[in-house]
C-alpha cells in the first residue's frame, strides 16, 4: 500500500492466476433462449411487464417497478416469451423471472440517444439504462447520483483495481474501450460538477495504466493511480482511501465525504449508453478455471444459463465446483441452469476446489487475522463473540463495518469459518434490531 | 486481683463502644429494601432462559413485584413457581401447561433430495444463507443443529439428518423456534397423539420431486379421519388436537407415511 | 455431472496451515540440534528424542482419553517437546525430563483445553516446574566436549551466568559465547545457531521481528553502560537468545497486535536483567517471560487495533444516582440500643473472663533463658554438655553477629547471624576443645531448593573436627583447611562458613576452650 | 527509609499475601471474575487493611501490652476489624449510594478475609514500628491488589478455555493460580539485594 | 434431616473444602506436612464443635444488630482457648502451624457454619454438624498434607520412605503446588459425585456458598 497517505492498510497478497489478460473479448453463440431475473441489483424487485407470448425484440425493457431504488431489467434477444418463472436467487430468496425463447433475428428496439441538459435528466437517463455497479455488489448507479446532497460531491473515483484473482474483465475493458472510459468519465464530471477524478490500478496492469494514463492526459483533472497488487485493494472504503487519502468514517457512506466510487466498466458502459441510448443487456466475463479447456474473456447475453457459457468454453463436464465472481467473494453456483445476470464478471470451473483438504481445528491465537483486516477488526474476537451469540459484544468489535472481503479466513492457519461467520453475525444483529 | 480486674473493665469498655456505636448506625442510617423481590428471585429457578419474556429472572422477578406482571410467565418453574410467586404477590396463579416444540419435517437422509454438496460450516444459518439450504425442499429441516446448541436443556438431537425433539426434556421454552433459520420448529400440545411432519404447501407432483416423505396434499386424511379432525389447507394436512381422537386411521391411510403418532 | 460443492466465500486458502507452521518451527531448531550435539555429545539428542516422544505421547494419551478431537497432527506437540529439551541440561535425567514433558503438555497445555486454549508457554512453565523441582539435577552443567575424554570425571562448571552472578570460574570471551562453547542447557548456549533457526522463522514469516528485537534491544540497552563487551557476554548467555526468538514469540501466549508484541518484548527484558541482576536465581529469561504472560490479556486490551473510520466517542458514563432514602422509623431507646449493647458486653466479658482464668491456669512459666527444648537442642551440638547458663555474648566480627552465647561443661555454642544469598542466615555453632563439635541452622532465606541446600547435615558434617581458619573450596578439597561447597550454592557455603569462623574466633577470644 | 522501602516492596512483590502467605484466597478466588469487580475488592482490601492497622496498633500496644495481656489480640483485633467493616459499610450504604454499589458488596466479605487479620497479627509478630506496620499494611493491600487484577487478566484467558468436565470451574482457576504463584517465586531474593 | 446424614453430608458429599470451598487460606498454607493438616484439622474443629454449641444455645439472645461481632468474638475466644492448649502440650504444633492458628478465627467454615446452622438449629444439631464439617475438613487437610508431602519430600509422617531412589519434588512444598494439588483434590471429588457437586459448586462461586451470605445484603453483583 502506497505509504504516501500515511497508515498502510492491511490486506494479503493472493495469487493473481491472471491467465486471461491477454484475451480479446469475443461473443459467445447466440443461447435458443434466456432467462431474465426480475431481481438481478440490490434494492426492491421489478415485476414484469410481459405475459406469455408477448415478442420483445433486443433491449426492450421487460419488468420495472415504480420504487426509485431498483433497476430495470430489459430482454438481450429477440424473439417470444416462453413462460414466467421464480428462480432461486445465490441468498435464498427467489425472484420471479421471465423466459424468453431466442428467433435468432436480434431485432434491435428503436432506442433514443437520451439528451441530458440538467443533474436531474442525467439522473434519469442512468436509470433508464438499467446500470448497477458492475464490480459485482449490483448497487443501482442512478441511486449514488440521487444523493440528498448532490454540490458536496466532488471527486469520482473509478475502481479499476480488480484485485480478484483469475478475473481480468475490467482490464480488457480499459484495454479496448479505453476511449469510453474517459468519455463515462468526463460525462459524469460535467453533469454533476465534479472538480478532480482518480482511477485506481493495481501495478500488475502496467498496459492499462499506460493506455489509460495516456488517453486521460487530455483532462488535468484525472488522475490515474498505480496501486500495490494487494487484496483486497478493489475494497470501496480501502480504494478511496489509497487515492484520495480521505477516511469514509464508520457507518457513513462515502458520498458523506464527497466521493463517489464506481466500476471501470460502468463507466465505459455508461459513455456507450450516452451515445446509442442502448440499455445493458450483455456482460464481458472471464471464464477460467482449472476444468474449462478453452479460457478467454466473452461477451455474453444477460440471461444465458451458466451450462451453457461453460460448455462453449469446454468447461462443463469436469466441473465439481462452479464460482460466479472471483474466488476471495465469488459465490458458488448451485443449479448450472441459473441465468448470468448484470452482477456476474466472472465464472470459473474447478476439477476440485482449491480449499478442498481444509477443516477447521482450534485457533492458535496467531493474530494472522487480525494482521489482514483491512478494517481493523479481530476476526478472532469476532468469531468468539458470534459463537456465544454475544451481541452486545459484537457491537463494541463493530462487525457491521466487515467487508466480507475473505482475507481473515484466507489465512487462518486454524482454516476456521472467520469472515463466513462474520456475516451470520451481521444478520444476528439485523434481526435483533442494532 | 486487680490483675484479673483491669482487663475485664477494658474488654467492658471496648464491647460498650462497639454496640452502642453499631446499633446506633445501623438504626439510624438503615436503608429500606423490598424484601419482596429478592424472596421473588429466590422462588424463580434461576435458569434466565427468557422464555417469560424478560432477560432473566432477577428481571422478571422485579417486573412481578412492581409492575405487577403475571405470575405465571415462568414456564421452565411450571404451576409451582406460579404459586410461590403468587403468594409472595398475593395474586393467584393461573394454570400453565408449557407446550411442546416439534420439528415439523421427516425429511432423513433417504427421503430428501440434495441440491448441491455442502461443503461450508456445520451450520443451519450458514447452509440457509446458500439458496436456502442443501436440501432440494425449501421447507424442510436442514440438520446442522443450530437447534441442538441452542437448547437450554439438551432436548433436541438430530438424528439421520433430521432434528427431532425429546419432549419429557423439551420445558417448552421456545428458544429454538427463534433459532432455526427454516422455521421448521413450532410449538405443539403436549396434548397432541398425532401429527404431520411436513411444512411443505406445493402441490403434489413438486413435493414428490424434492423429497418421498413430504406432504403431496392428496387430502386423504382429511377423508378418512372420523372426527374431521384433520384439514387440508393448500396443499398441506394439519391436524387439530382438540378434535383429534387419537384412533390413527389418518396416520395408515398417508401414502407417504408423514403423519406419526408422538 | 453429479451435485456441485457449494460453500461460502472465500474459497481460496493461503496454504498455510497449523501443521505447517509447526514445521518449520521445527526446522527452525535444527541448527540448535545440531550445535547441542557438537558441544555436548550424543546424549544431548537421546535427551531431546525422549523429551519429544513423551511429550508426544502424553499429548496423544491424553486427547483419547478425553474422547476429544486427535491433535497429535499439529506437530505442537513436538515443538513443545524440542523447545523443552532444549532447556534441560545435557546430564539430566531421563525420568526428570519425561515428568517435564508430562507438566508441559497435560498440565500446563491440554488441562485448559489444548492448543490456543493456555495462557501460559507449556516449555517455560515445565522449565520453572523442574528448575525448582530438581534444583541439583538442572544445575548440574557439564563442559562442552567433555564427552571427548569420557575417563576424566565430571566437573560441575558453572554457567556464565552464575560467573557473572558472582561463583567463581573463568568468563568466557564472547565470541566463545555466541558460538555456544559454554556450559548451559543443551539447546540454548550456541546463540548463532539459534539465530540461524530465527532468520529462517523470519523468512517463512512465522514469527514477526516485534519480540525478539524488542527482548534482545532492552536488555542490549540496559546492560550497555557496563560496557559492551560485558553487554555482549550478558546477550549470548543463559536462556536469552532461544527465548527471545522461541519462547517469548509462541503464538498462544504472546500479544496478538505488533505494538503489543513490542510492549512484550520491552517487558522481559525488563524483568531479565532485574533477575538476573538482583533475583536469587541466576537464569532470568524464564521467570520473566512467564510473568510478562500473565500480563497478556490486558496488552491485548490496551493495545487493540482501532476499527477503521471508527472515530473514539467518549462512552458517556451514565451516572446511576440512585438516591436511598434513609428509613425515618423513630429509634426506640431500650429495643433497638440497649438491649444489643448489653448482651454484647455480657457475651465478651464472659469470653474474655473464660480466657482469663484458662490462661493463669496454663500459664507456662515463662522464665528467660532456658526452655528444655532449648537445652536438648544445645546438647545436641555439644554431647555430654551440661548445666547450661547463658552467657554474656562477646564482641562479634565485622562479617557476622553473634546474638547469644551458652557456655556448660563440655563447651560452648554460639547463636550467629550472617549475611546470605538470599537474605540473613542464623546458625547455632557448636565449639568444644577439640575444635567445632557441631552446626546446625535454625533459619535460612535462601532460595528454597537452591542455597537451602547449604542446611542440610551432609554439608554441615564437614565443619566437625575442625579448629582453625576454615576455606570454601569449589569442586574438591585442595587445602586441607578446604571444605567442598554445595554445587551451585556456592554463597551460602560460603556464608555458612564465615559464621562459623567467626564463632570460632569469638571461642578463642573467649579465653581458649571453655572451662 | 531503606527499611520501610524493603518491607514494602517485598510485601508487594516477594512475600505477596496472596501467592506465597496464602492469606485471603476466598475472596481471591471467588471475586476475581471481573476486572472492575477486582479492583474494586483490592481498593475496599487495602483501605480495610490501613485502617485496621491504624485501630489494632495502637489498642495493642497502649491497652494489651501494659496488662500484659498480649494473648488476647486475637479476640481484641477480630472485634475491632468486624466493628469497623459493619461501621464503614453502614455509612457507605447510607450517604454514597454509587460507591457503596461498587465496592460495599465487598465489604461483609472482607471480615473475614484472612488477609487482614493475618496482616494487623503480623505486625505484632514482626515487631514492626507503628509506621513500618502501616507500610506493611499498604504494601500487603498493593500486593494483594495487584495479584486480583494479574489473576482477574488470566480469568478473562480462562472464560475461552475448555477443560475436562471435572475441572471445569473452581479447579483450573486453582491450577492457574499455580502457575501465577510459580512465576511470582522469581522476584525471591530481588528485595534484598535490590536495596543492598 | 435425620442426625447420622448431618454429619455424614459433612464428610463427602458437601466437604467444607473441596465441594464447598470454605476455608481454602489454611488448606493450601498449613498442609505442607500430613501432621500440620490433621493438627489444623482437629484445631478447627475443637473450635468449630465449641463455637457450634455456644451461638446454638445463643441464637435467640443475639440481636439482628450485633449478631456478627457477638459471633467473631465467640469464636475468638475459643481459637485462643485452642492456642493455649495448643502452647502448653504441643509446642511444635503450635509453631508449625503459626500465625494461622490464630487465622482460624477468619476461617470461612466457622462463621458460615455459624450463619448457616447453628443459628438456626438445635444445640444437639449444631454439635453434629460441626463435627461433620470438622473432620470433613481435617479429612481434606489430610489429604492435601498428605500428597504434597509424600511427593514434595518423600516422607509419611516425617518417615523418609524415598530409600534414596526416588527424588522428592520440592515444588510441591512451595504455595504453587498447594494451588495445584487442591485443584486437582477438587477435580478428583467432582469426578467422584459425579458433578452433583459441580452443580451446587458453581452456586459455591455465587452467594450461597459464602459464608457472609447471611450478614450482606444484595450480593446478585458478587456472584455474577
Amino acid at each position: 500500500m502506497s505509504l504516501l497517505n500515511g497508515k498502510r492498510i492491511n490486506g494479503v497478497t493472493v495469487r493473481h492466476d491472471k491467465n486471461t489478460k491477454n484475451a480479446v473479448t469475443t461473443p459467445i453463440p447466440l443461447p435458443q433462449r434466456v432467462t431474465i431475473p426480475m431481481q438481478q441489483h440490490m434494492g426492491v424487485p421489478c415485476k414484469p411487464l410481459v405475459e406469455v407470448g408477448d415478442r420483445v425484440l433486443v433491449g426492450q425493457k421487460i419488468g420495472d417497478t415504480e420504487h426509485l431504488f431498483a433497476a430495470p431489467v430489459h430482454s438481450s434477444v429477440s424473439g417470444e416469451v416462453e413462460a414466467l418463472t421464480e428462480i432461486v436467487l445465490p441468498g435464498g430468496k427467489r425472484s420471479q423471472a421471465v423466459v424468453i425463447h431466442a428467433d435468432g433475428k436480434q431485432e434491435e428496439f428503436p432506442h433514443k440517444t437520451p439528451t441530458i441538459t440538467t443533474a436531474q435528466d442525467f439522473f434519469t437517463a442512468v436509470r433508464r439504462s438499467g446500470l448497477v455497479g458492475l464490480g459485482g455488489a449490483g448497487f443501482p448507479a442512478h441511486m449514488k447520483l440521487a444523493y440528498k446532497d448532490v454540490e458536496r460531491l466532488d471527486t469520482l473515483v473509478v475502481n479499476a483495481a480488480e484485485c480478484e484473482p483469475y478475473i481480468t474483465s475490467d482490464y480488457r475493458t480499459c484495454i479496448e474501450s479505453a476511449e469510453d472510459v474517459f468519455d463515462g468519465i468526463e460525462a459524469v464530471m460535467h453533469f454533476l460538477g465534479l472538480t478532480h477524478c482518480f482511477i485506481g490500478i493495481e501495478k500488475n496492469k502496467p498496459e492499462a495504466i499506460e493506455k489509460l494514463g495516456k488517453i486521460c492526459k487530455a483532462d488535468s483533472r484525472i488522475r490515474v493511480v498505480p496501486l500495490p497488487a494487494r487484496y483486497p485493494q478493489g475494497a470501496e472504503k480501502v480504494l478511496i482511501y489509497q487515492t484520495t487519502g480521505r477516511t469514509v468514517r464508520a457507518g457513513s457512506l462515502p458520498a458523506d465525504s464527497g466521493v463517489m466510487m464506481q466500476n471501470v466498466s460502468s463507466i465505459a458502459f455508461l459513455a456507450d449508453y450516452l451515445r446509442r441510448g442502448r440499455p445493458l443487456i450483455e456482460r464481458f466475463i472471464t471464464v477460467d478455471g482449472t476444468a474449462v479447456e478453452r479460457p478467454g474473456n466473452y461477451s455474453v447475453p444477460v440471461g444465458t444459463s451458466i451450462r451453457e457459457v461453460l460448455e462453449y468454453c469446454g468447461g462443463f463436464e469436469k466441473a465439481t465446483q462452479i464460482l460466479s465472481g472471483g474466488p476471495m467473494m465469488g459465490s458458488a453456483v448451485a443449479d448450472p441452469e441459473m441465468p448470468v445476470t448484470k452482477t456476474c464478471n466472472a465464472l470459473l470451473a474447478f476439477t476440485e476446489p482449491e480449499d478442498f483438504a481444509l477443516s477447521a481445528t482450534d485457533c492458535i491465537r496467531c493474530g494472522r487475522c487480525t494482521a489482514a483486516c483491512p478494517m481493523g477488526l479481530r476476526p478472532g474476537m469476532l468469531e468468539d463473540a458470534y459463537d456465544k451469540r454475544d451481541t452486545a459484544q459484537l457491537r463494541a468489535l463493530s462487525v457491521t463495518l466487515c467487508v466480507g472481503c475473505g482475507s481473515c479466513s484466507y489465512v487462518c492457519p486454524a482454516g476456521r469459518p472467520l469472515s463466513q461467520k462474520n456475516v451470520l453475525a451481521k444478520d444476528l444483529l439485523r434481526k435483533e434490531g442494532n | 486481683m486487680n490483675e484479673f480486674v483491669i482487663p475485664i473493665l477494658i474488654f467492658v469498655a471496648l464491647a460498650l463502644f462497639a454496640g452502642l456505636l453499631l446499633s446506633l448506625a445501623s438504626k439510624l442510617f438503615a436503608v429500606k429494601v423490598d424484601t419482596r423481590i429478592t424472596d421473588a428471585r429466590e422462588a424463580l429457578p434461576g435458569a434466565n432462559c427468557g422464555a417469560c419474556g424478560y432477560a432473566g429472572c432477577d428481571e422478571y422477578a422485579a417486573a412481578v413485584i412492581q409492575d405487577e406482571v403475571s405470575v405465571s410467565l415462568c414456564v421452565p418453574g411450571g404451576a409451582q413457581v406460579a404459586e410461590k410467586l403468587g403468594e409472595i404477590t398475593g395474586r393467584k396463579a393461573e394454570a400453565v401447561i408449557p407446550p411442546v416444540a416439534r420439528v415439523l419435517c421427516g425429511g432423513d437422509c433417504e427421503s430428501a433430495k440434495k441440491a448441491y454438496q455442502y461443503h461450508g460450516f456445520q451450520s443451519c444459518a450458514a447452509a440457509a444463507g446458500l439458496y436456502g439450504g442443501d436440501k432440494s425442499c425449501h421447507y424442510g429441516c436442514l440438520g446442522f443443529g443450530d437447534c441442538v446448541k441452542a437448547c437450554p436443556q439438551n432436548a433436541i438431537s438430530v438424528e439421520n439428518g433430521v432434528a427431532v425433539v425429546d419432549p419429557n426434556r423439551c420445558i417448552g421454552c421456545l428458544i429454538c423456534v427463534s433459532v432455526c433459520p427454516k422455521g421448521v420448529i413450532a410449538p405443539v400440545e403436549r396434548t397432541a397423539s398425532y401429527l404431520v411432519l411436513c411444512k411443505n404447501p406445493q402441490r403434489g407432483k413438486e413435493t414428490r420431486a424434492v423429497c418421498s416423505a413430504g406432504c403431496i396434499g392428496c387430502k386423504k386424511c382429511e377423508r378418512t379421519c372420523p372426527a374431521g379432525a384433520v384439514k387440508v389447507t393448500d396443499g398441506l394436512a394439519a391436524i387439530d388436537p382438540t378434535l383429534c381422537t387419537g384412533c390413527g386411521s389418518c396416520a395408515e391411510g398417508c401414502p407417504v407415511h408423514c403423519i406419526v403418532k408422538l | 455431472m453429479e451435485a456441485l460443492i457449494v460453500s461460502q466465500s472465500p474459497h481460496r486458502h493461503s496454504g498455510v496451515t497449523t501443521p505447517v507452521i509447526m514445521r518449520d518451527v521445527l526446522i527452525a531448531l535444527i541448527p540448535a540440534l545440531i550445535a547441542s550435539v557438537v558441544f555436548f555429545g550424543p546424549r544431548a539428542l537421546l535427551v531431546t528424542a525422549v523429551t519429544t516422544a513423551s511429550a508426544i505421547f502424553f499429548e496423544y494419551a491424553y486427547r483419547r482419553l478425553m474422547h476429544r478431537q486427535q491433535t497429535v497432527g499439529d506437530l505442537s506437540a513436538a515443538v513443545t517437546g524440542v523447545l523443552l529439551a532444549f532447556n534441560l541440561p545435557v546430564s539430566i535425567p531421563l525420568w526428570i525430563a519425561v515428568i517435564g514433558s508430562f507438566v508441559a503438555i497435560v498440565v500446563v497445555k491440554q488441562l485448559f483445553g489444548g492448543i490456543g486454549k493456555n495462557f501460559a508457554n507449556p516449555a517455560i512453565t515445565a522449565r520453572i516446574v523442574l528448575m525448582v523441582s530438581f534444583a541439583v539435577h538442572m544445575t548440574n552443567w557439564t563442559e562442552p566436549f567433555a564427552y571427548l575424554h569420557p575417563q576424566a570425571e565430571a566437573v560441575a562448571s558453572a554457567t556464565p551466568l552464575a560467573v557473572l552472578a558472582g561463583s567463581e570460574g573463568t568468563l568466557p570471551s564472547p565470541l566463545m559465547l555466541f558460538l555456544g562453547n559454554c556450559g548451559g542447557c543443551l539447546g540454548e548456549t550456541s546463540a548463532l545457531a539459534l539465530l540461524l533457526g530465527g532468520a529462517y522463522l523470519l523468512y517463512k514469516r512465522v514469527i514477526r521481528p516485534h519480540i525478539p528485537l524488542a527482548y534482545l534491544g532492552t536488555v542490549a540497552l540496559l546492560t550497555l553502560p557496563f560496557g559492551v563487551e560485558r553487554m555482549a557476554t550478558y546477550l549470548f548467555s543463559g536462556g536469552l537468545a532461544i527465548g527471545a526468538i522461541f519462547m517469548a514469540t509462541d503464538y498462544t501466549t504472546s500479544p496478538i497486535t505488533g505494538k503489543g508484541k513490542i510492549i512484550f518484548g520491552i517487558g522481559c527484558g525488563l524483568l531479565t536483567v532485574l533477575i538476573r541482576q538482583f533475583g536469587s536465581y541466576p537464569e532470568g529469561v524464564s521467570f520473566s517471560i512467564l510473568l510478562m504472560n500473565l500480563l497478556v490479556p490486558y496488552i491485548d486490551i490496551w493495545t487493540a487495533p482501532r476499527p477503521f473510520g471508527l472515530t473514539r466517542d467518549k462512552k458517556k458514563k451514565e451516572k446511576t444516582k440512585t438516591a436511598v432514602e434513609g428509613d425515618q422509623t423513630p429509634i426506640r431507646p431500650l429495643r433497638d440500643v440497649l438491649r444489643p449493647t448489653a448482651v454484647l458486653c455480657v457475651v465478651v466479658v464472659l469470653i474474655a473472663g473464660a480466657l482469663l482464668a484458662t490462661y493463669r491456669v496454663t500459664r507456662v512459666e515463662e522464665e528467660t533463658g532456658l526452655t528444655e527444648a532449648l537445652i536438648s537442642e544445645l546438647t545436641e551440638l555439644v554431647p555430654q554438655g551440661a548445666d547450661w547458663e547463658e552467657l554474656q555474648p562477646p564482641a562479634s566480627p565485622e562479617n557476622a553477629t553473634i546474638t547469644r552465647c551458652f557456655g556448660s561443661s563440655a563447651g560452648h555454642v554460639y547463636e550467629v547471624v550472617t549475611k546470605s544469598y538470599g537474605g540473613d542466615l542464623t546458625l547455632l555453632v557448636g565449639i568444644t576443645p577439640e575444635g567445632v563439635s557441631g552446626v546446625s541452622v535454625t533459619e535460612t532465606s535462601d532460595t528454597p531448593g537452591l542455597g537451602s541446600k547449604a542446611a542440610d547435615e551432609g554439608f554441615l558434617s564437614q565443619f566437625a573436627g575442625r579448629k582453625g581458619e576454615i576455606t570454601v573450596a569449589k569442586n574438591k578439597a585442595t587445602r586441607d583447611s578446604d571444605i567442598v561447597a554445595v554445587a551451585g550454592a556456592t554463597i551460602s557455603s560460603r556464608a555458612v562458613t564465615t559464621a562459623v569462623n567467626a564463632a570460632l574466633a569469638a571461642d578463642s577470644e573467649l579465653g581458649g576452650d571453655g572451662e | 527509609m531503606r527499611e520501610m522501602m524493603i518491607i514494602l516492596v517485598s510485601a508487594v512483590l516477594v512475600d505477596n499475601f496472596v501467592l506465597t502467605k496464602f492469606m485471603g484466597i476466598c475472596p481471591f478466588l471467588g471475586v476475581s471474575k471481573k476486572v472492575d469487580s477486582a479492583a474494586g475488592m483490592g481498593v475496599a482490601v487495602t483501605f480495610v487493611m490501613v485502617m485496621a492497622t491504624l485501630c489494632t496498633y495502637p489498642v495493642y500496644t497502649l491497652l494489651l501490652v501494659p496488662f500484659g495481656l498480649q494473648y488476647l489480640n486475637t479476640v481484641s483485633f477480630i472485634l475491632i476489624i468486624a466493628l469497623f467493616v459493619q461501621l464503614v459499610e453502614i455509612i457507605l450504604r447510607r450517604f454514597v449510594p454509587p460507591l457503596y454499589q461498587a465496592l460495599g458488596i465487598y465489604l461483609p466479605l472482607i471480615t473475614t478475609n484472612c488477609a487482614v487479620l493475618g496482616v494487623t497479627l503480623l505486625n505484632i509478630t514482626e515487631e514492626y514500628t507503628f509506621a513500618q506496620s502501616v507500610v506493611n499494611a499498604l504494601g500487603a493491600g498493593i500486593g494483594f491488589t495487584i495479584a486480583l487484577l494479574l489473576f482477574a487478566g488470566v480469568r478473562r484467558r480462562l472464560e475461552a478455555a475448555n477443560p475436562p468436565k471435572p475441572f471445569s470451574g473452581m479447579p483450573i482457576t486453582l491450577i492457574s493460580a499455580a502457575i501465577v504463584s510459580l512465576s511470582f517465586l522469581g522476584f525471591s531474593g530481588v528485595v534484598e539485594n535490590l536495596f543492598g | 434431616m435425620k442426625n447420622r446424614e448431618i454429619f455424614l453430608r459433612g464428610l463427602l458429599k458437601e466437604n467444607p473444602v473441596l465441594v464447598m470451598l470454605l476455608g481454602t487460606c489454611p488448606t493450601l498454607a498449613v498442609t505442607t506436612m500430613a501432621l500440620n493438616g490433621i493438627g489444623m484439622g482437629l484445631a478447627t474443629t475443637f473450635v468449630l464443635l465449641g463455637s457450634n454449641v455456644v451461638i446454638s444455645l445463643l441464637k435467640r439472645v443475639i440481636p439482628k444488630e450485633v449478631r456478627l461481632p457477638c459471633y467473631i468474638v465467640i469464636i475468638a475466644g475459643f481459637v485462643t482457648l485452642v492456642g493455649f492448649l495448643l502452647e502448653r502440650y504441643l509446642p511444635a504444633l503450635n509453631q508449625a502451624l503459626g500465625l494461622f492458628l490464630s487465622l482460624i478465627t477468619v476461617n470461612c467454615i466457622i462463621l458460615g457454619r455459624a450463619e448457616m446452622f447453628a443459628s438456626k438449629n438445635s444445640v444437639g444439631k449444631s454439635a453434629l454438624d460441626a463435627l461433620g464439617m470438622g473432620f470433613g475438613f481435617t479429612l481434606a487437610l489430610f489429604c492435601m498434607g498428605a500428597v504434597r508431602e509424600l511427593i514434595g519430600a518423600g516422607t509419611i509422617f516425617g518417615i523418609d520412605i524415598t530409600f534414596g531412589v526416588l527424588e522428592p519434588m520440592l515444588i510441591f512444598i512451595l504455595p504453587a503446588g498447594g494451588f495445584f494439588v487442591f485443584g486437582c483434590l477438587i477435580a478428583l471429588v467432582n469426578r467422584l459425585t459425579k458433578g452433583r457437586a459441580a452443580e451446587r459448586r458453581s452456586q459455591a462461586d455465587g452467594c450461597a456458598g459464602c459464608p457472609a451470605a447471611g450478614a450482606c445484603g444484595g450480593c446478585e453483583e458478587v456472584a455474577k
